[in-house]
């Protein structure tokens, strides 16, 4: 760092960001103050640069009771439960130290959920690496996996759902999106918020050190930089301890339960700094906090360090003064450690003081938590994208021999079987898991200590695609959304709700913004037409390797509801002596295929538009042929087209198949939206056939499930052996 | 020329050490009160074939960076020794 | 008569209450014991659940086994009552000295989550009674350290007194002797890795863990 | 008197170390040829409160024997040492 950088630079703030605090404070800030702006007003925490674009996404429905702005999204189910949903990246971290980066972002997501009096039972992640081929790739790919696995078996909240996607684009900038789901009984809904004057500010959980200082504004709101100079100034990633995580989870309801708490938060990114403006603004009040009352990890703090140190696992509760010997009962059951570190006030001011009483900072708590610049910064639309053919069957390569590509296909890492992934993850604790990862939507019961007792059951699924959402990023997110909504209802499962995850690029080319712009509108889009409430999400920018910004890579996850759980939903294996049929449009699009980009380089065309009609109907009779069991197998087509659809559902039911009715080879390789597979037995033809015509959904019979070969008319036959063997080599 | 190496992995003074914290509060109740400053790392032994002990020194060096230790979170301390023939 | 069976609950333990709903499944009542109790009351068979009892710092079980109610579960098991240690548990059992040997790292050094078969070598011990020797029982399995292992002398000791009770089919840690469940010299004591819990619910896809909990149970009465 | 302890807990040699062994087979692929019979332990650090050298050892070796290691698979080696005032 030279020494002529102005402090406000060094820590991240513009000169007009730096002039806008001093007009707030009617002073010059002192270096605690700025610290502690810097941090808020990080991309990271104040969302500066997307704000402006989220606000179009529906976020409201009748059964939310929660929606973005808190630290989770929370929807009321019936029967007096309530599922909260969170999804988060830790991109940045992850790219430097993978384990610990992916463990801490599971930490960190856990708390986004029991902070809202649920209990986590679920986890998920998406994960994006570089091609397995290199080194560095390799090493962030298992660190990240097993970071995952270290902290979330430990924690004791299993791992259930999840996407592996490789691709060279992300190899210095791996995304490592965590989300997960919790449930409560509606009463215990609690809100971060900071009420009632003399009441206190306790801050429960590890002791406070010197690592993460400034993880939000330098290492979460700028590009990563592979020089020394800034291998120097980046800040240590922090480690992760799920011990005292699952101590802290286990004390917070306990606290929740007893009617201890007025309010509580957790500590993430700009920690105490965070919690404290936060919970002040949203209640309406002021507070003061002793930096001198903060456990510390080791002695020599200095008063900005504690005030913006991202220490893991650690928790802020509002108490009212009486509770305090309650809270301390519980506290020392669960070996959590706790100090008294601040008051609700009048006002609204947050004042920071030392040991002595000596104030350190004052300033309004909402201006750090509410009045961070918001930036409408510059968009621009692509000069490929203006061009872009529509006309793509001439350009687009022909299929070959198809059984080699078949095969080809099935052997890429991005197609190939996940279980070394998620056969290190926990996913049958707690007893839940009805379908858990392999399959298209998690399916898992309604059940924990304490949650009123229900029929009813969640369905989860996350899913992204980068290849559709660069090729267009307003229609891509619409198909990601599809997908994810069609997993659901291949589970039974009428979806409730969303969280995203926006992963772009450096804000500041405008190029990006339009990316993420458009991705904005795709899922408002879909969202307001399947009255799919949003209710949170995150953003991750500056995710880029160089110069070159990473893919738009939006990912959603979406949590449906079965309303009587009493059945295995029929799963995606194919059963000997069943029918299959093809639900939906003719679509033999290859543009964004994986076929087309993985196998052939091919990156041109368009995608195919979905009609949003004809999509609702299509997840209608999907959901309606689950519920009453009219189905043996089932499989929605997108990712790998048909050829992956196929070949999982032969592979999961040991089953092979002979077919017709394919137009054309491309059919096969298309991932057009909106297309399920499924198997029937003959006594139930008569009733799907009728159902479909009735909600005017195309179905073609395709053939039977038998033997132990793929076989499609003349066009190929190959062993189902052959497709499995490649299927599940280890990448 | 064989070399034994003892390679010593620690976390970085500044960043938490859950597992030296949980050893360090469990060992009052076992009767142990003067015991602080728990940290756990790790102790990595090998074999080396090297030209001399400076070769030898390079590539242990070269082995942390790239494969035992992450600098961001850890320190590492390298003893090398030259094995006597009749070891 | 309704018996009541304890489980044992340290800080990190995370499967206490799906042993729990298992237990309760036979008809046993389950009774959650906290780990700094002394007195088991009137439980008449314990579980020590899996989970990560004291975060597996240091090694799986090497804290745990000071807790104050490990006294009492050691004279339990002095007693003869049935004790079964699933996963942690098993860990446990091992570090207090209730059962030979040690658990270590999974041989390919992964986390593995999935269903194992488990074929079952004796019926003298107090989770097999209601099963057949030589019978076969798909069970998830769940751990990152369950490579069991022994001395020689102690593996023929194992074998010699028939108290190996389960064994892999298809070893998946490498375990000596593929040995996935033994049993103490009085056979009321067992370890096991894999969690019969997770297999009691026709729902969940399996209902292979409830003749574990039945002859448990028996064993208590 | 303040001591520093090292406690370092290996896996007996008896025992297979897969750890050692993932690294073992990582390396070539970085270009590390001539590394053989590697092993992975602990490196346990902590401060100690102790009358004298000799208790002091006396407690470091109650702690392994009771805590630190697993007699079935581990040995451990130790190091005691005083702090110098000035440090
Ligand atoms: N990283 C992961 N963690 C957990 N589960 C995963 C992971 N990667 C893939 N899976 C699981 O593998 C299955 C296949 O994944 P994917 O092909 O992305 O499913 P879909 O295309 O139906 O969304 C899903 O059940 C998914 O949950
Ligand atoms: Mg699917």
């Amino acid at each position: 760092m030279t020494n002529a950088e102005p402090l406000h630079r060094v820590l991240g703030l513009t000169d007009e960001e730096a002039a806008k605090i001093e007009s707030i404070l009617g002073r010059r800030p002192n270096h605690l103050e700025l610290a502690m702006y810097s941090v808020m007003w990080s991309e990271h925490c104040s969302y500066k640069s997307s704000k402006i674009h989220l606000r179009r996404l529906p976020s409201d429905g009748p059964h939310v009771l929660v929606g973005p702005g808190e630290n989770a999204g929370v929807i009321d189910v019936g029967d007096g439960i309530a599922v909260a949903i969170r999804i988060e990246s830790h991109n940045h971290p992850s790219a430097i130290e993978p384990y610990q980066g992916a463990a801490t972002g599971v930490g960190g997501i856990l708390r986004d959920i029991f902070t809202m009096g649920a209990r986590p039972i679920c986890l998920g992640d998406s994960l994006w690496f570089g091609s397995p081929d290199s080194p560095r790739a390799r090493w962030i790919t298992d660190g990240v996996i097993s970071g995952i696995s270290g902290y979330g078996n430990a924690v004791g909240v299993p791992t259930l759902c999840g996407e592996t996607n490789f691709d060279s684009a992300y190899e210095g900038n791996p995304l490592v999106n965590v989300m997960c789901i919790g449930v409560l009984p509606t009463e215990r809904l609690v809100l971060a918020r900071a009420t009632g004057t003399g009441n206190l500010a306790v801050l429960l959980g590890s002791t406070t050190g010197r690592d993460g200082i400034g993880g939000v504004s330098v290492l979460a709101s700028a590009p990563l930089e592979d020089d020394d100079e800034s291998a120097q100034k980046r800040p240590s990633v922090q480690v992760g301890d799920p011990f005292e995580e699952k101590r802290l989870i286990e004390a917070c309801l306990e606290l929740l339960d007893a009617g201890v708490v007025v309010g509580i938060q957790d500590l993430g990114g700009a920690g105490l700094t965070c919690a404290t403006s936060e919970t002040a603004s949203r209640g309406g009040v002021g507070m003061d906090v002793d930096v001198s009352k903060v456990h510390l990890r080791q002695s020599g703090l200095e008063p900005f360090e504690v005030m913006i140190s991202e220490s893991q696992e650690r928790m802020l509760a509002i108490i009212t003064p009486d509770a305090l010997n309650k809270l301390a009962e519980i506290c020392n059951k669960w070996e959590v450690s706790y100090s008294v570190v601040g008051r609700v006030v009048p006002g609204n001011a947050l004042r920071v003081t030392g040991p002595d009483g000596e104030v350190l900072a004052e300033l309004p708590a909402s201006s750090l938590a509410d009045d961070a610049p918001v930036y409408n910064r510059e968009i621009q639309v692509p000069a490929w994208y203006e061009a872009r053919n529509f006309e793509l069957g001439s350009r687009a390569p022909g299929v070959g021999d198809l059984g080699k590509e078949w095969l080809e296909l099935m052997g890429l890492p991005g197609t190939g079987d996940k279980s070394w992934v998620y056969s290190q993850y926990d996913h049958q604790l707690f007893l839940n898991t009805v379908v858990g990862p392999g399959g298209d939507a998690t399916v898992l019961k309604l059940k924990a200590p304490g949650l009123p007792k229900t029929d009813k059951g969640l369905a989860v699924s996350i899913d992204g695609n980068s290849r559709w959402c660069s090729l267009n990023p307003r229609l891509g997110a619409k198909l990601v959304v599809a997908e994810s909504v069609l997993n659901l209802a291949c589970a039974g499962a009428t979806p409730k709700a969303l969280v995203n995850c926006l992963n772009f690029g450096n804000p500041e080319n405008p190029e990006v913004m339009w990316q993420l712009s458009e991705t904005v509108d795709g899922l408002a889009e879909i969202c307001n037409a399947l009255k799919l409430p949003v209710v949170g999400g995150n953003v991750s920018l500056y995710n880029q390797s160089g110069t070159t910004d990473i893919p738009p890579t939006p990912v959603v996850a979406t949590v449906g509801l079965i309303n009587k759980l009493t059945h295995r939903p029929p799963g995606i294996g194919l059963v000997e002596g069943s029918t299959l049929y093809l639900l939906g449009n003719y679509d033999a699009n290859v543009s964004g295929s994986r076929w087309a980009i993985d196998l052939h380089d091919y990156r041109g065309g368009a995608l195919s538009e979905i009609s949003l009609p004809a999509f609702s109907a299509l997840a209608e009779l999907v959901i309606s042929l689950v519920r009453q069991r009219l189905v043996v197998s089932i499989h929605d087509i997108s990712d790998g087209g048909m050829v992956t659809a196929l070949s999982e559902m032969a592979i999961a039911g040991g089953v092979g198949f002979s077919i017709g009715g394919i137009q054309d080879s491309a059919e096969l390789f298309s991932e057009g939206p909106g297309r399920v597979l499924i198997g029937i037995l003959p006594q139930s033809s008569q009733s799907v056939v009728r159902m479909a015509g009735d909600l005017a959904v195309p179905v073609r019979e395709l053939g039977y499930c038998e033997g132990d070969r793929l076989a499609i008319g003349g066009l190929m036959n190959i062993s189902l052996g052959s497709v499995a063997e490649i299927w599940t080599r280890p990448s | 020329m064989k070399f034994k190496v003892l390679v010593e992995v620690d976390l970085k003074a500044a960043i938490a050490d859950p597992a030296g914290a949980t050893i360090e509060r469990a060992l009052p109740a076992l009767g142990f009160e003067n015991i602080s400053q728990v940290r756990v790392g790790k102790a990595i032994r090998f074999s080396l074939d090297a030209a001399n002990s400076e070769e030898a020194r390079q590539i242990v060096q070269l082995v942390c960076d790239r494969l035992l230790a992450n600098p961001v979170i850890e320190d590492t301390s390298i003893v090398v020794e030259p094995v006597q023939a009749s070891d | 008569m309704q018996i009541s069976v304890g489980v044992v609950v340290f800080p990190g333990s995370n499967c206490e209450y799906d042993v729990c709903e298992a237990l309760e499944l036979v008809g046993a009542i389950p009774r959650l014991v906290w780990h700094n109790e002394s007195n088991l009351g009137d439980v008449r068979g314990l579980v020590i659940p899996g989970g990560f009892a004291h975060g597996d710092y240091l090694r799986p079980g090497a804290i745990a086994k000071f807790s104050r109610v490990m006294e009492a579960v050691i004279k339990f098991a002095k007693d003869g009552r049935p004790v079964l240690g699933i996963c942690n548990g098993f860990q446990i059992l091992t570090e207090a000295g209730l059962l030979p040997g040690a658990l270590q790292k999974n041989a390919g050094l992964r986390f593995i989550c999935r269903p194992e078969l488990v074929s079952i070598s004796t019926r003298d011990c107090v989770i097999t009674s209601e099963l057949a020797v030589g019978s076969m029982l798909s069970l998830p399995i769940n751990h990152f350290e369950g490579n069991y292992t022994c001395d020689k002398a102690t593996l023929d000791e194992l074998l010699q007194d028939d108290r190996v009770v389960m064994r892999y089919e298809h070893n998946p840690n490498g375990s000596i002797d593929s040995i996935a469940a033994i049993a103490n010299q009085s056979k009321n004591v067992v370890g096991m890795m894999p969690h019969p819990e997770r297999a009691c619910d026709d729902l969940l896809g399996s209902t292979h863990g409830l003749p574990i909990f039945r002859s448990l149970l028996e064993a208590a009465k």
